[in-house]
């Protein structure tokens, strides 16, 4: 089976959805796509699991990149059914061109596409363009409103990205360079690395991999290159926010990991986990004050995202198997927990038509759908459970005690403690309370509201199971990544 | 000699992208700086071996040497902005800077690859252009002076990839270089809904989304 | 059918049924209560035959097997907290049957929580493995706080919920670190493994897992100073839930403290006993001094908590101290005691927190200046709560009596050790203990007597009618339970000390009493002597001749409620004496048309400072703010400012590069 | 017949305690040059109330006609716990000091119920007070006992004034001292005699044990008076038995006896001229100052207790 069958289903989505005209016809295109991509991306990671890595020219499947090609559809689907009451809902406030909805939809796939090149690339220019690839898909997207607010976000978003990613791909240079010096050839393919890499020049790496870090680390929100972030996931369109925080920082980190694989034979684990630590402590420590005194929820959220960002990179800088086990359990837990915040939010913020904290209240009765799976999502981004980030924060902090790093991991505990004081702080006021000021007359249609409970359904199930519940087949696919990162295995 | 002539030029024309002040100096500053490199990795590409490289510089000089500059300009046209009036930071203090970080990227460079003389001053060209665009980004208000600041870091790499003496493999070239059309593309729109929602492409005016 | 699996499907099957039923209240409220009723029968039946006749339940499920998976057992030491949680659980699922009618606007969501609250907290101490018990430790506080802000609308519930529910994720997370470092030290996440390893470890780990332990499970029991949560949180839960709360949650505290330090650590060095001990007399001082100052009647019963916990702790630690001096059989005795008074504990306030909430259901009130006169209208709610107030006053024969007899007899054997720090700790405490005793019984008559003797001082308690049959049942089981502990303390004593033994490994010989106690004998005598005064009394006085008439009334007309001593005046003396430690700020506002003689209306206000929130809290929350205030002035808007970030953030990380090759 | 002795002893404890408090009123009197009612004039109020009718406030509850059989039956029960005569006491098996604090502190209890029972300002005022004298009263008094526990190492009354007896006048160190000196400021306040409270006044501002009992007629009164007659015995015996039981019968013969009998004949004589004499030339102290007082009575006990116990001082 051929790897870029991946590629297929969004690509020709989003073609459909530029020539199609009519608004439900567009959606009913999209969501049967994503249904489609999801479906595809589903028998390729099986195939995958069941027999080994899928190879194609430039192209390659292995259970890492397949983990991630199902989060992104996934979370795509998810997203993609609540864009129709987020559609529905703009055209009827009247802000929507007569483009909109093929723009809307057709970027909207095309940054599925382009995020779905991200794990299937074997080379590492490859995968370096798919990241600058989604910058630029989801740059209008991000400013999709065209309220200065959206279009300052996109600015910033494309403009920091750009530059933070240039900065990688000087870095993924260097590497080529350390790998034509080890001898084998001129190739970027990261299989090619993983073999050569025990022989690369570790100064040139070093270097190399600190570029890669501060590039890809601009892109995955750790801090403080995280800037850009809170702007794009607050202006966004609720789905697009859910897409950006779960799946498209989720990809950038992807791209750490691979990195990270190929760093360790050659560096070795203490000048890895010196750099992952740095990162990972100081977005825990540049996002907490943020969450503390927030206003605005969505990037509350935002917010929320650089600090479990900087946890999973914190994971990473610990680097032993089970660390990198809860790392990568941490990150469909977090893809999961934060679409749905965002998904959330974006009903929240039309039934309340503000994304004011404080103007918020009593969510839980004036939006019940939208304030239960806020609240049980935030209650879940807090790491409680049972949901499965209290899982994956529980297996990273053990690991960072007993890998010594117990100062590193202490305050990393702190950290998470006084981001739950925040959140919860917010939550509580949002979800609870009296409603205290007079609401948009507008509500969601309750014959459509099968559209919004299938989609946070599909996102908070998996959520709660994980927090009890690891099947076998994931718990071995966990373990095989872990081996992949840590270089025990080819995938 | 002429390579490193070409290089030299190129770091040149870097400072003096961040000297000037016109829009239209700038711009043509940047379009010299993409020509020396283009020029450079033509000359790189007819010594033997290297025959690959020769594409890749041809369209160099294409893309970035005219087609990109005359984007500008037609940006410019369009959005009727012709000076940098007040820096983020001030045209001594960043000049300063910029000599500082130029030193500072030799420094990292050098020590890494001592037995490729050619590699090493490659490399360290590249950091050095790279960190001045981004501090050209970093110093300037007006929207289009930053994208000239992400050219010039985007010039850095192919500094960079040239450096590696084999160029990087050729669907990768080509995809950068594609990327940086659409990038330029994206930016240019962006530009222009800037302009027609804030009246003034001044990013200090880019502010409102705080804390 | 596994059992335990049994009860966790029974609670699970209530509170799923309670949000199936949540459109018929009634019938939701009394399928979730009933259910939970049942779960907690079957769950003390199985805990008490394992404390009885050693049997061993265990039930194990896979989940999450990077960590070992869930992992139940009863052993007799969890099984003596299982039964004491489901015990209460069962009578207080009872009482909601009747009084959970108060909520019927959320029996849905109250019989959720309420079931997953009971199904947590019962499970947290048969748990066999570190997942397992931080998994129920969670569920259990993440559904306490939903019960906490059950009432939502309140902003005081709200504020409530928010502070315990962060505390107690603040303790949380030390009980983790504490876990961890066990962890790291044996490589296992079963419970099974670290008592085996614990010689093994040094002294600074040990000290270390010690501290974390404290702090996390000191949280939760509501140690003083980290207590803070409490008095708010307790009150703002509906009652059956803050009996719950107070009577059998604050106890799975001690449970994790007893757990690390006596069963994996194995005891340490004496001052870990002394600290504790230390605290214990602090938190019983304060717990008292602070609940004799309530009117709010559930706030002075959550107050009175975190004394009784102080008490506890003081039987704990006096056990820990003499652990580390060798004195093993002394060391049963103390810890005996503090097992006892935990149970005592969950059963006279599990009581009067039932009392309280009948009462306000009945009044819709939490205030006492507002009650009065309940004992004529609520004849059976006054007798229990009254026999609760004696029982946690410590009167004999009553329970209360039985476990604070048992904790100063421990304290005063600690006089006879040869080291002289410990001799003193102990004496200190014993001191300590004797002050509470004296301020306790103040606080309770004054919480008894204000609330349900004299006139009515409010229309509601005029109107107030007896509690529900239910409720009814539910305060006589436990002050049945009162007297039935506290007359057969010594069967009690005689099942708490193979615990205390087992916990404190190496102790062979049982601990030999320097004194013993009837309480049965004393009722008995104390009963014949009634009865002898009332022959004597019948006898020579003849056929009692009783008038009724009006109290006088200083030779006004009319005796009413207004001209009563008030709550605010019977803790006037004590305020007064302890004005150092409440600090009290008072304002009177007065009125008057003509000369100050003759005021028109007079207002007068006091409040007690509470000086651990402002002086300890207070600051660290305002520097945190202030912190997080100024940080993010970084996120400013400019994307030039941003990028001097990046730039910044390069330019370092290639010095650093710089720096370190050389 | 040792057993019939040890009930025998509380009985006559009870039987005797207004005579005792007759002798206190007599001899304040004596102090005082007045000529004062006879010593039996206690059994004659006693006689007196009972036979009166009662009257009972119509705001109060059952509570308050279980108060006088509360305080009465307790407080014998307490007499049961110390011996008189015999070193030994009846209930020496099911309490012991502890739980005679314990006992005492239970018609307190009830005592300070009833006074806001019945409604009246004074019952709360005098609840109030007393409360809070016993609270700081009580801590003293547990240390007192402490003191004679640690130093005989049981708490048990009988076996703590057995051994005491028998270990010779060394046994009155300076521990014992102070908390003799303690214990007899702990009697003040427990039984509401001067400076504390003045148990003959009703004088509204000053009162606190009498304000609480004040809606009390009858023979409730009378059974309340009885009580507290008995609880000031018992506290004069207490001071004897713990501190200076010399004298005390060891055994069960009528020799012994009879002298143990004749020996806390003098050694309560002594004590109640002592409470006479404090009586007559102290005045009531203010209430705030109540606590400064039993302070005092606490830090002695407390010193009392360090030296006995911790410094090892003495026997």
């Amino acid at each position: 089976m051929p790897v870029w069958l991946l590629l297929i289903a969004p690509v020709a989505t989003a073609a459909l959805c530029w020539i199609v005209e009519s608004p439900s016809l567009i959606t009913l295109i999209s969501v049967l796509g994503s249904v489609l991509c999801f479906a595809v991306c589903g028998w390729q990671s099986w195939s995958v699991l069941a027999g080994g890595p899928l190879v194609g020219s430039g192209l390659r499947l292995d259970a890492l990149g397949a983990y991630l090609a199902l989060i992104i559809s996934a979370i795509a689907l998810a997203a993609s059914l609540a864009s129709g009451e987020f559609m529905r809902h703009e055209a009827e406030s009247e802000k929507l061109g007569p483009d909109s909805w093929k723009v809307y939809y057709g970027l909207f796939h095309l940054f599925v596409a382009t995020m779905l090149l991200v794990p299937i690339a074997d080379n590492l220019g490859i995968l370096w363009v798919a990241v600058e690839a989604t910058t630029l898909s989801s740059a209008f997207l991000v400013g999709f409103h065209r309220h200065h607010h959206a279009v300052e976000a996109a600015w910033k978003y494309v403009i920091l990205c750009s530059v933070g990613l240039a900065f990688a791909l000087f870095g993924t240079i260097l590497l080529y360079y350390a790998g034509l010096q080890a001898g084998g050839g001129a190739s970027l393919s990261w299989t090619h690395f993983m073999e050569i890499s025990a022989r690369m020049d570790p100064k040139i790496v070093k270097l190399g991999l600190l570029f890669v870090v501060l590039g890809y680390g601009t892109k995955a929100g750790l801090a403080p290159m995280h800037t850009w972030l809170p702007d794009a996931h607050s202006q966004a369109p609720s789905p697009v926010s859910a897409m950006l925080s779960g799946v498209l920082l989720t990809s950038a980190f992807y791209a750490l990991v691979r990195f990270y694989a190929i760093a360790m034979p050659c560096l070795g684990p203490a000048f890895l986990s010196r750099v992952f630590l740095f990162f990972g402590l100081g977005s825990l420590a540049i996002a907490a004050p943020f969450i503390l005194v927030a206003r605005d929820y969505k990037r509350l959220l935002a917010y929320s995202s650089v600090e479990h960002m900087g946890f999973m990179a914190l994971g990473l800088g610990i680097g032993t198997p089970l660390a990198v086990y809860g790392t990568l359990l941490h990150l469909l837990c977090h893809a999961l927990a934060k679409s749905l915040a965002f998904l959330s939010a974006g009903r929240i913020l039309h039934a309340f038509g503000t994304r004011k904290i404080t103007k918020v209240a009593g969510a839980l009765s004036v939006a019940p759908e939208a304030g239960f799976f806020f609240l049980a999502a935030v209650l879940g981004l807090c790491g409680l459970p049972p949901f499965g980030i209290f899982l994956s924060e529980l297996i990273v902090l053990s690991q960072g005690f007993a890998s010594g790093r117990i100062l590193a991991s202490v305050a990393a505990g702190a950290l998470l403690v006084t981001v739950f004081a925040g959140l919860l702080y917010h939550a509580i006021g949002m979800s609870f309370g009296q409603v205290r000021r007079t609401l948009p007359a507008r509500r969601p249609d309750p014959r459509r509201l099968w559209e919004w409970m299938i989609p946070a359904a599909l996102l908070l199930v998996p959520l709660v199971l994980l927090g009890c519940w690891i099947p076998a087949a994931l718990d071995a696919w966990l373990s095989l990544m872990a081996r992949i990162v840590l270089g025990g295995s080819r995938g | 000699m002429t390579m490193t002539f070409l290089l030299a030029l190129s770091l040149v024309s870097a400072f003096g992208i961040l000297a000037f002040r016109s829009l239209h100096l700038v711009v043509r500053a940047y379009a010299a700086q993409s020509i020396f490199l283009g020029l450079a990795a033509l000359l790189l590409g007819m010594s033997p071996g290297h025959g690959h490289v020769l594409g890749v510089a041809v369209s160099a000089i294409l893309i970035k040497g005219f087609v990109i500059p005359w984007y500008l300009f037609q940006v410019m046209e369009e959005v009727r902005i012709q000076r940098e009036a007040e820096p983020f930071i001030s045209y001594p203090l960043s000049m300063i800077g910029a000599v500082g970080l130029a030193l500072l990227s030799y420094a990292v460079v050098e020590p890494i690859a001592v037995h490729d003389p050619f590699a090493a001053r490659g490399f360290a060209l590249a950091l050095t252009l790279m960190q001045l665009g981004l501090w050209l980004m970093v110093g300037r208000q007006k929207a289009l002076m930053q994208v000239v600041g992400l050219l010039v870091v985007e010039n850095g790499l192919f500094v960079a990839a040239l450096a590696t003496s084999f160029g990087m493999p050729m669907v990768v070239e080509l995809g950068l270089a594609f990327d940086l059309l659409v990038a330029v593309v994206v930016v240019g729109l962006l530009i222009f809904r800037i302009q027609s929602t804030f009246s003034s492409i001044n990013t200090e005016r880019l502010s409102r989304l705080r804390g | 059918m596994n059992l335990l699996a049994l009860c966790a499907a029974l609670f699970l099957g209530g509170s799923l049924l309670s949000l199936v039923l949540c459109e018929r209240p009634a019938w939701a409220r009394q399928a979730s209560c009933i259910l939970a009723a049942l779960a907690s029968f079957v769950l003390l039946l199985e805990s008490s035959s394992c404390l009885l006749a050693g049997t061993a339940y265990a039930w194990a499920w896979t989940g999450p097997t990077a960590l070992g998976g869930f992992s139940w057992s009863l052993t007799p030491f969890s099984a003596l907290f299982t039964a004491l949680i489901s015990g209460l659980g069962l009578v207080a699922s009872i009482y909601a049957l009747g009084y959970a009618e108060e909520y019927d606007s959320q029996a849905g969501s109250l019989g959720f929580f309420y079931n997953l609250f009971l199904l947590g907290m019962s499970l947290v101490p048969a748990a066999r493995n570190v997942f397992t018990f931080l998994f129920c430790w969670e569920v259990m506080t993440l559904a306490s706080f939903f019960l906490v802000i059950l009432d939502h609308e309140k902003a005081e519930a709200r504020k409530a919920g928010y502070l315990y529910f962060v505390m107690s994720q603040a303790g949380t997370a030390c009980i983790f670190a504490a876990f961890f470092l066990l962890y790291k030290s044996t490589g296992s996440w079963d419970f099974a493994a670290f008592p085996a390893a614990a010689p093994g470890l040094s002294p600074l780990v040990k000290t270390a897992v010690f501290l974390f332990s404290l702090i996390g499970f000191g949280t939760k029991a509501g140690i003083v100073p980290l207590h803070i949560w409490l008095p708010h949180a307790h009150p703002a839960a509906p009652s059956h839930v803050s009996s719950l709360m107070s009577g059998a949650m604050i106890k799975t505290g001690i449970y994790g403290l007893l757990l690390v330090v006596c069963s994996f650590l194995g005891g340490g060095p004496w001052w870990w006993g002394a600290l504790v001990l230390a605290l214990g007399a602090l938190s019983s001082v304060l717990g008292v001094l602070y609940a004799l100052m309530e009117n709010d009647s559930k706030r002075l019963l959550a107050f009175s908590s975190v004394e009784n916990i102080g008490i506890i702790l003081l039987g704990v630690g006096a056990a820990m101290i003499f652990q580390s001096l060798g004195q093993g059989s002394l060391a049963v005795l103390a810890l005996t005691a503090g097992l006892f008074h935990a149970i005592n504990h969950a059963v006279f306030k599990g009581l009067l927190f039932f009392g309280a909430g009948s009462v306000i259901k009945s009044t819709h009130t939490r205030n006492m200046e507002e009650m009065g006169g309940l004992i004529k209208r609520m004849p059976v709610t006054a007798l229990c709560c009254l026999i609760g107030a004696m029982s946690i006053s410590a009167l004999p024969p009553l329970n209360g009596f039985a476990s604070e007899w048992l904790t100063y007899q421990a304290l005063l054997s600690g006089f006879g050790l040869s080291a002289a720090g410990p001799r003193v700790l102990c004496l200190l405490a014993s001191a300590a203990l004797a002050l509470t005793g004296g301020l306790a019984a103040a606080c309770f008559v004054k919480a008894f007597g204000i609330s349900f003797l004299a006139l009515p001082r409010s229309r509601h308690a005029e109107d107030a009618r007896e509690a529900s049959f239910f409720e009814q049942l539910g305060m006589a089981i436990l002050a049945a339970a009162c007297l039935i502990l506290g007359l057969g303390s010594a069967a009690v004593v005689s099942i708490l000390q193979p615990i205390a033994q087992a916990l404190l490994a190496g102790v062979v010989s049982m601990p030999a009493a320097p004194a013993s106690l009837v309480p049965g004998a004393l009722l008995a005598v104390m009963t014949a002597a009634a009865l002898a005064a009332w022959v004597a009394v019948r006898l020579i006085g003849g056929k009692p001749r009783v008038r009724t008439a009006p109290t006088w009334g200083c030779g006004l007309p009319g005796l009413s409620a207004r001209m009563e001593y008030t709550a605010t005046a019977f803790s006037k003396p004590f305020r007064m004496l302890f004005a150092f430690l409440y600090q009290p700020t008072r304002e009177v506002r007065q009125d008057c048309t003509l000369s100050p003689y003759f005021p028109r209306n007079i207002r007068y206000s006091s409040e007690i400072t509470f000086l651990i929130r402002d002086r300890l809290y207070q600051p660290v929350i305002r520097a945190l703010l202030g912190i997080s205030y100024f940080v993010r002035r970084l996120q400013a808007g400019s994307v030039n400012l941003y990028l001097a970030y990046l730039s910044a953030t390069l330019t370092a990380l290639l010095l650093l590069s710089v720096w370190r090759s050389r | 017949m040792k057993g019939a002795i040890l009930w025998a002893q509380p009985l006559l404890l009870i039987l005797a305690a207004p005579l005792i408090t007759g002798c206190v009123k007599k001899l304040k009197a004596v102090l005082q040059n007045r000529q004062g009612a006879g010593v039996f004039q206690p059994y004659r109020d006693l006689l007196k109330n009972l036979q009166k009718e009662e009257v009972v406030s119509e705001t109060a509850s059952w509570i308050f006609r279980l108060i006088p059989y509360v305080a009465f039956s307790a407080t014998a029960a307490a007499c049961c716990l110390i011996p008189v005569v015999l070193a030994g006491s009846a209930l020496d098996f099911a309490g012991d000091l502890i739980a005679l604090v314990y006992l005492l502190a239970l018609p307190r209890f009830f005592m300070a119920l009833g006074g806001l029972d019945a409604g009246s300002a004074f019952g709360g005022m005098g609840s109030s007070r007393e409360m809070m004298i016993a609270s700081t009263a009580e801590p003293a008094f547990l240390m007192v006992l402490f003191t004679a526990a640690v130093q005989t190492g049981t708490t048990r009354a009988g076996p703590i004034a057995a051994v005491l007896a028998q270990s010779g006048w060394g046994a009155f160190g300076p521990g014992a001292a102070l908390a003799f000196a303690a214990l007899f400021l702990v009697a003040l306040a427990e039984c509401g005699r001067l400076p504390v409270d003045n148990p003959a006044t009703h004088l509204e501002l000053t009162m606190v044990h009498e304000a609480m009992i004040l809606e009390h007629s009858g023979r409730s009164l009378a059974l309340l008076e009885w009580a507290s007659q008995i609880k000031l015995a018992l506290f004069l015996t207490l001071l004897a038995d713990l501190f200076v039981p010399w004298g005390m019968a060891m055994s069960a013969d009528l020799a012994s006896l009879g002298l143990g009998l004749l020996v806390l004949a003098l050694k309560l004589l002594v004590l109640i001229l002592a409470l006479a004499l404090v009586e007559t030339s102290t005045a009531k102290l203010r209430l705030f100052r109540v606590p400064d007082f039993l302070g005092a009575a606490f830090v002695l006990a407390l010193l009392g207790l360090l030296s006995q116990g911790v410094l090892k001082l003495g026997l």
